[in-house]
């Protein structure tokens, strides 16, 4: 079973090798990255997947000549479900990728090797049992997809936002190492184990590491205020990276906070307040900074941000439960958290590749300038419907499984008595449903400008599907969205033991509640079915009943206006754009207005520019604040060496009156 | 004694010195350089490890002595060296204008001038004998900053020689004072300023007059180490010297003045009962430096300066190491050979591209990784490890360090240190990644490249990243010995 | 299953288009003037099932989904509605939100198809469809929370709506009273009714569900016609079963009492669109707001 | 003896006064020989005495600083072709009152550093010492030619030597000419580059050597 993993790991290094020196010949480098991405991650696959068949929890160690380090690696309930996501996505971005970079062979060799040593270091994360491990795994990973963002680096905005990218992974790198060696110093050794015998250390101790642990990996994982890397580096990257980086990159910041509490547990209830709190400040600012974009892979971006506000919303209410001592609760809310996990990996991965393969076919991601693909890229419509109704959380798709269990959650807590879980709890599935309005608004947009009506350019008019390599994963994922969406249920028993993990109590402890869950769970999927029955028989009738009369085609019914053309279609903007006013206050949208002016009016233009305004309101000063303090620093190397020799008698003179 | 073999050191380099002066051409010097120091060096690994091995040495007369803090020092030392010289033949050869005879042997004679002046400082067992070693390394390097003769390097070695040579008379200043504390134990003779005999006696010294001794030493040699507010001279002559010769003093000048301050603070330490006050102050300008460093990384234009302001932060670094108990003092040393190899590569790289684009400005490097493939890739690689990415060596140090920090319960300096790196990483990174890969101004013409020059890229980042990943049990013995010294053990 | 959950079902099926004929008699009659039949929502679906279609040249396969999904969602949602104090066809913990969804997956269907035809008319009116039912979702589900909490039951709409008897308006009337009044603008926007649209308008500019619709005849408009008269019904007897705590047990009181609860909503509605005017429609946002607001405060009544 | 060590302690400091009063170069070359030998002698009349050491080290010393670095220094300035020290940063008169202010400081700091116990003799050398050491360093910092900074830099550097004589009476001899020789090394080094500063600036003026910064 390990072994199975170690082999993966194996291939996985032995593959980047492998592509990175082989790239003088392209067509090799490719085949051989893009394979052995393949083939560890399918074997990783078969590891995680056997561990949680079996239910089982594993633990190797190897000699490892490190200070404070032990390469122990494990493999429990935890652990085995990231991996699944990880490896499972990495498989499916790793054949798309073959297709998708197949145009730009010559150099992809090095873009393959870190792709593989992304996913190696992305698995690490996910079973090291060492803190120093931890952090070497962590680093690598952010600094192979660095390089991954950094694909096309010729161009200065890829080249600001893997700046931006690597910043912001840094510091959050610099919380997580201190968070690492204030526990290994509490806990007298760097190894897992140990810190976990930490539980119940002390309250100011255990708030430190837990708000440390927010910040650290909030950083990854993209809470807001902290995602401000994201919108950048995400439509960076190559699609299938991009795929990778939000379905499986960030959702390692979420498995390290979980893992974390696991040292420091039980939570005190302020926790989960703060990470509902975040959870709601990031889903609503998520979506809504989503609606404002014109970037189709931005808009993608922002919803990752949308999403982990979700997987926080569970994150918090599981807290709360684990703080009260209702197991029910913690159940349905880390359990959510965890579904909706490996849900947005799927559906964010498939919209993701989906959105590649827009650009791939057209050369661009503006939204406006697209339109009508449905018509000539099927596959990549009907794959992107589905994603945009899974990640708008509707049924039958598996969105709504996993928001169904936190919804569940928090309507349980809304019923207890205690305040201190209520209210939250009815705050939570306020914003919740917010958030799943404006998403339904967002992918409507997005579907709708990018795939419906025609064309709005020439690039669009001229797109064509890509090659199987590039549709088979796309078509795949899709199956997901529908399979979890139906089968939510089956995967509960599987679930209690990570929640187990994290609480550090049995499983048999969750299993029962959410047993109960998969039961719901299969109504709804019972339920699901009958829609989509039911749909079919709409369509069935409809057909029925059409037989054999009249049924024509013609133009749009524009009101009587006879010449329409597709620039005289809805655009995403003016879509957007009612909601966007409802939420000015919380955007940044600067508008670029240019009116038609005289009578016989000639160019007029409106345009609108959506800034982060996290970024902007609260980066770009702080920012400010520390070079101009910095700054205030420079005038001491003045040029003239008199005043240098000052410098030293000073420092003379100070240190005999102070030290001394 | 077998330890008189530790004179060939100091000799060896010494007659280098002597034998360049009389070879024909320049050619002939930068290959007798490039060949020589290597062979000295692996030479004087032989040394280095017979002291892992067997002990220290000592020579008759107890001048020189080589125990495992100096040894670990030496090894750091003859590895930049050697680096450095094989790259001094690729950098001359490739400079615009050949380097003449008369500079060849300049350079030369003072090249293994500077190594046998730094081998005296590490070998040294008197004190005095140390600092005459250090004032001799300032004046044989000065004329190495302007052996191109131009407005700015001349300007840089006068501020070179005023700034070193009055702060390193402080050192003197301290070291007299050091020895008359030790005088006033000892029951004659001329031992009081052996390095051994005073730490020996330590425990007996004056505390008082050692502390006094040790602020005039911390500021005079901390003058030549480049902490702050002390660094004033150390962008300038880095920036100054030709790529080789910065390399040298950045990866192991500094090291050398900071060796001096190890040296006494064990004997500081346990002349004023282990209070933890000499560590104190060290902390203090480690900190210092690196926010100072921070301050004008953020604003830098030029490469080479960039690159000395990183010295700065990283003996900052050490120096922060040092003062955190056993465990800091262990980084600090890793610390040590890591920022030497790393920053001895920046220098290399910089020195290259700076050939190649005609200019430091890093406004006007773009596209490095286009125009030379592998000196762009040595200067990406090296900037990045620099600020501390894993997984190479230095993200290893500056993690023991914090951890160093979180023994010691000085939390106050964790913070301060992670928010200074972060600072210092944001400032760098932004220009790395420009230069890295941004558009090239022009399209050099695609030079070959040797194998020699693919090794000095590649030998110090593989150097790197596998310390970073795998510290064999040998090394980590080497340090904790080394490490040991630093935290008042007699050997 | 009882058969009287099945009975109801069926009933609904049948009577929804009823609802709009209530109304559209009731304004008439405020009006002063006689008015179309009762019965002419049923002639209109029938007539349009009678129908070929005319399909645009840009519209897709998006376009054929969904007025099939549109329907088949809504009446998968009616299934889960109880009737006053009977219980609903199906009923599971949590169903409601299962409804709140299907809903949802209903007007996302209906929006990607409006804007499958590359209209600005229906892109326009699809754009402010998702603004006023993001806005709406919260009061609705909010207010559902209130009711559960008011009248604790278990966690489905069959029980929760079951539980709300005169005991519980005695005990929490104002709560009650306050999520009533939020799901009724609820009801009234997402059914496209006076003050938030005015069906009856000729504008196109000013319609926002009609303006969706524009491009679809035949069967494909009858579908979405009886789609809406349905949804008029799932939340209308959410409505009812609040507004008429009448839970004697015996079925055909109750049942009468729901259904009497039912007319007299329409009613209310007709007499809502004969005395208001339309709201700007940047002043929508506000009432569904104020709907929201209306449920949180419920909650707090009920949280104290 | 102890009359000797006072009397040329007091005739270093008078000086140390007169060269902050000064602005002629070359006359400022010849107070810090003056000084220099003067500093020679001290050994001589400290608490070891006349011996062979002494005096060989007196006679270097003498021979360094007395004769070949004026004779360096008056070579460079005669190179770069200036005589006077003009607009120092700090003038003249302001110069002597710092002067007699750091006086006053180095009897303060005397009686007040934690010294070891000096031999009574030595009473006035300590003092004298660090009061020359600050004035080295005021002259550095003050003056704007480069041949006054490397005064200053001897006026430092006889202050340490006189400094060691009070605190360390017998350093090694060897260890004694190895700093004699970094000290001529130093100044030949600093005299070749006033030469080169001249040839190439036209001008010695330190201050104006102020291109790199930042």
């Amino acid at each position: 079973m390990m072994d199975c993993f170690l082999l993966a790991c194996a291939v996985l290094l032995c593959g980047g090798a492998g592509a990175a020196l082989l790239r003088a010949f392209p067509a090799a480098s490719a085949g051989l990255g893009a394979g052995s991405a393949v083939l560890g991650a399918l074997l990783g696959l078969a590891s995680a997947i056997e561990c949680l068949r079996l239910n089982g929890s594993y633990e190797r160690s190897f000699p490892w000549d490190m200070p404070f380090g032990s390469l122990t690696i494990g493999m429990d309930g935890l652990s085995a479900f990231f991996c699944l996501v990880i490896f499972g996505l990495a498989a499916l971005t790793a054949v798309y990728g073959f297709g998708y970079l197949r145009r730009e062979r010559g150099r992809t060799g090095l873009a393959w090797c870190w792709f593989n040593v992304l996913v190696l270091g992305m698995a690490l994360v996910a079973v090291a049992r060492n803190g120093l491990l931890f952090l070497i795994a962590w680093e690598v990973m952010s600094l192979s997809s660095f390089f991954l963002v950094a694909h096309e680096a010729e161009k200065p905005e890829v080249r600001k936002a893997a700046w931006t990218y690597l910043v912001a992974t840094h510091i959050g790198a610099a919380f997580v190492l201190a968070m690492f060696v204030l526990l290994g110093t509490a806990a007298g050794s760097l190894d897992f184990e140990d810190m976990a015998s930490l539980k119940g250390a002390g309250r100011e101790f255990a708030a430190l590491i837990f708000a440390l642990a927010v910040i650290g990996f909030g950083t990854k994982a993209g809470f807001f205020p902290l995602h401000v890397w994201l919108p950048e580096a995400h439509p960076a990257a190559p699609s299938h990276v991009s795929a990778l980086l939000s379905g499986a990159m960030i959702k390692t910041g979420l498995y390290a906070l979980l893992r974390c509490l696991s040292f420091v547990g039980p939570p005190e209830p302020w926790w989960g307040w703060l990470l509902i709190g975040i959870g709601i400040v990031s889903g609503l600012f998520g979506v809504v900074s989503a609606l404002a974009q014109h970037d189709l892979k931005r808009l993608l971006a922002y919803h990752s941000v949308e999403n982990i506000g979700i997987a926080a919303l569970g994150l918090g209410l599981g807290l709360l439960g684990w703080s009260a001592g209702n197991w029910t609760l913690a159940a349905l809310g880390f359990a959510g958290a965890l579904l909706h996990v490996l849900n947005h990996a799927v559906f964010k991965g498939l919209l993701f590749l989906c959105a590649g393969s827009v650009l791939h076919a057209t050369g661009t991601r503006a939204i406006e300038r697209l339109g009508g693909l449905s018509a000539r890229m099927p596959v990549t419509a009907f794959t992107f419907f589905v994603g945009a109704a899974a990640i708008c959380g509707l049924p039958p798709l598996n969105g709504f499984a996993s928001e169904f269990l936190i919804y569940l959650g928090a309507f349980k807590g809304v019923m207890l008595a205690d305040a201190g879980i209520a209210v939250p709890a009815a705050a939570l599935v306020a914003a919740l449903a917010l958030i799943g309005g404006l998403a339904a608004a967002c992918f409507a947009k997005a579907f709708g400008v990018v795939f419906l009506g025609e064309g709005r350019s020439e690039d669009a008019a001229r797109a064509r599907e890509g090659p199987l390599a590039m549709r088979g994963p796309m078509l795949a994922l899709a199956a997901a969205c529908v399979a979890i969406g139906l089968g939510a249920f089956a995967l509960m028993p599987f679930l209690a033991p990570a929640v187990g993990i994290i609480t550090g109590t049995p499983a048999e402890l969750f299993a029962q509640p959410l047993a109960e869950a998969g039961r719901l769970l299969l109504v709804i999927a019972l339920a699901s079915a009958a829609l989509i029955l039911a749909t079919a028989l709409a369509a069935l009738l409809r057909a029925r009943l059409l037989r054999g009369r009249a049924v024509t085609r013609a133009a749009t019914w524009d009101c009587g206006y006879a010449a329409p053309t597709a620039r005289m279609q809805y655009t995403g903007s003016s879509f957007a754009q009612p909601l966007l006013d409802l939420f000015r206050p919380f955007l940044r949208v600067r508008t670029e207005l240019r009116p038609p002016e005289g009578l016989f009016p000639k160019k007029a233009s409106f345009a609108t520019h959506a800034d982060d305004a996290a970024r902007e309101r609260i980066f770009a000063p702080i920012f400010a604040f520390v070079d101009s303090l910095f700054s205030r620093l420079r005038w001491v190397q003045e040029g003239r060496v008199h005043v240098y020799v000052l410098y030293i008698a000073l420092t003379l003179l100070a240190l005999l009156v102070f030290a001394l | 004694m077998p330890g008189d073999v530790l004179w060939l050191v100091i000799a060896l380099p010494a007659a280098g010195s002597l034998l360049c002066l009389a070879l024909p051409s320049a050619r002939a010097i930068l290959a007798a350089t490039a060949a020589g120091v290597p062979a000295i060096a692996t030479a004087s690994g032989a040394v280095v490890w017979q002291v892992f091995a067997q002990g220290p040495l000592m020579t008759t007369g107890r001048w020189l002595h080589l125990d495992a803090l100096s040894a670990y020092h030496l090894a750091v030392m003859m590895l930049i060296f050697a680096l450095s010289s094989v790259f001094a033949r690729v950098y001359f050869g490739a400079e615009p204008v050949p380097l003449s005879r008369r500079r060849a042997r300049r350079f030369g004679a003072l090249w293994y001038g500077a190594l046998a002046a730094m081998a005296l400082v590490v070998l040294s067992n008197n004190l005095g004998i140390m600092w005459v070693g250090v004032e001799a390394t300032t004046l044989l390097t000065a004329f190495l900053i302007c052996l191109h003769v131009s407005p700015v390097s001349l300007e840089a070695t006068w501020k070179y020689l005023i700034v070193c040579s009055v702060g390193v008379a402080f050192a003197f200043m301290g070291t007299l004072l050091m020895g008359s504390a030790a005088a006033a134990c000892s029951l004659g003779g001329t031992q009081f300023l052996n390095w051994t005999y005073v730490h020996d006696i330590a425990p007996r010294l004056d505390p008082k007059v050692v502390k006094l001794a040790f602020i005039f030493l911390l500021v005079g040699y901390g003058t030549k180490a480049g902490l702050a507010p002390l660094h004033s001279w150390l962008p300038d002559a880095h920036s100054q010297a030709p790529a080789p010769v910065s390399a040298l003093f950045s990866g192991f000048l500094l090291n050398t003045a900071l060796y001096c301050i190890m040296r006494f603070i064990p004997i500081v330490e346990m002349a004023t009962g282990n209070a933890g006050w000499s560590r104190g102050l060290l902390v203090f300008f480690g900190l210092f430096s690196i926010l100072l460093a921070a301050a004008f990384i953020l604003a830098q234009h030029d490469l080479k300066r960039l690159l000395a302001y990183h010295s700065v932060e990283h003996l900052g670094i050490i120096a922060v190491g040092l003062g955190l108990g056993p465990l800091g003092s262990f980084a600090a040393l890793f610390h040590t050979l890591n920022h030497s190899v790393c920053k001895a590569l920046g220098f290399f790289s910089a020195g290259r591209v700076g050939q190649i684009y005609g200019t430091h400005d890093m406004r006007r490097i773009t596209g490095a990784l286009k125009a030379h493939a592998l000196w762009g890739a040595g200067l990406f690689g090296s900037i990045l490890a620099l600020i501390g990415l894993a997984p190479f060596a230095i993200f290893l140090s500056e993690f023991l360090i914090v951890k160093a920090a979180a023994e010691t319960r000085a939390y106050g300096t964790l913070v301060i240190f992670l928010a200074g790196a972060g600072v210092v990483f944001i400032g760098a990174l932004r220009h790395a990644i420009d230069m890295a890969w941004g558009t090239p101004a022009a399209a050099p013409a695609p030079r070959r490249t040797s194998v020699l020059e693919g090794a000095l890229v590649v030998a110090p980042l593989a150097l790197l990243l596998v310390l970073g990943l795998w510290m064999p049990r040998p090394f980590q013995d080497m340090l904790s010995s080394a490490a040991r010294i630093l935290g008042g053990a007699a050997q | 299953m009882r058969i009287e959950s099945a009975v109801h079902f069926a009933a609904a099926l049948v009577l929804a288009p009823l609802l709009l004929g209530i109304i559209n008699r009731t304004k008439a009659l405020a009006a002063g003037r006689a008015g179309q039949p009762l019965l002419q929502p049923y002639f209109d679906i029938i007539k349009l099932l009678r129908k070929g279609a005319v399909y645009s040249r840009t519209t897709t396969w998006v376009f054929r989904l969904g007025p099939a999904a549109g329907l088949a969602a809504v009446t998968l949602a009616l299934a889960f509605v109880p009737f006053g104090g009977a219980p609903a066809l199906l009923a599971f913990s949590g169903d409601f939100l299962l409804v709140v969804y299907l809903l949802a997956a209903a007007r996302f269907a209906t929006v990607v198809a409006a804007l499958d035809t590359g209209s600005s008319f229906e892109g326009m009116g699809a754009s402010r469809e998702v603004q006023f039912s993001a806005l709406a979702e919260p009061a609705l589900l909010l207010g559902i929370i209130a009711v559960a909490r008011a009248a604790p039951g278990a966690a489905s709409l069959s029980a929760c709506l079951g539980a709300v008897d005169g005991r519980a308006w005695a005990a929490s009337g104002p709560a009650l009273a306050l999520a009533a009044a939020a799901w009724l603008i609820v009801f009234l926007a997402e059914n496209a009714r006076i003050p938030v649209d005015d069906p009856a308008t000729h504008l196109e500019l000013t319609m926002i569900h009609e303006v969706m619709v524009l491009d679809h005849g035949g069967p494909d408009l009858a579908y979405i016609l009886y789609g809406a008269a349905l949804k008029m019904w799932v939340l209308g007897a959410l409505l009812a079963a609040v507004l008429v705590p009448v839970r004697t047990g015996a079925w055909a009181v109750d049942c009468a009492a729901a259904a009497a609860g039912m007319i007299l909503l329409a009613v209310l509605v007709g007499a809502i669109e004969s005395s208001m005017a339309r709201l700007r429609l940047v002043r929508v946002p506000q009432l569904l707001i104020a709907a929201s607001a209306l449920s949180v405060l419920a909650l707090i009544l009920l949280m104290r | 003896m102890h009359g000797m060590t006072d009397g040329i302690m007091a005739a270093l400091l008078v000086l140390n006064l007169a060269l902050l009063g000064t602005s002629r170069l070359a006359f400022c070359i010849t107070l810090v020989a003056a000084q220099g030998v003067l500093t020679g002698l001290l050994p001589l009349v400290s608490s070891s005495g006349v011996t062979l050491r002494t005096l060989f080290l007196a006679a270097a010393v003498i021979a360094l600083k007395g004769v070949v670095f004026p004779r360096l220094l008056s070579n460079a300035i005669r190179g770069a072709d200036v005589r006077r020290e003009v607009e120092p940063y700090v003038g003249w008169g302001l110069s002597l009152l710092l002067g007699l202010g750091l006086l006053g400081i180095s009897f303060w700091l005397g009686a007040k550093l934690p010294l070891p116990a000096a031999a009574p003799e030595a009473a006035l050398v300590v003092p004298g010492a660090i009061c020359t050491i600050l004035i080295g360093l005021l002259v550095i910092v003050s003056r704007k030619k480069a041949v006054t900074q490397v005064a200053g830099y001897l006026v430092l550097e006889n202050g340490i030597a006189a400094f060691g004589l009070a605190v360390v009476p017998d350093v090694p001899l060897l260890i004694e000419l190895g700093i004699l020789l970094d000290v001529f090394v130093a100044v030949f080094v600093m005299a070749i580059m006033i030469y080169r500063i001249s040839q190439e600036f036209d001008h010695i003026d330190a201050d104006r050597l102020s291109a790199l910064k930042g």
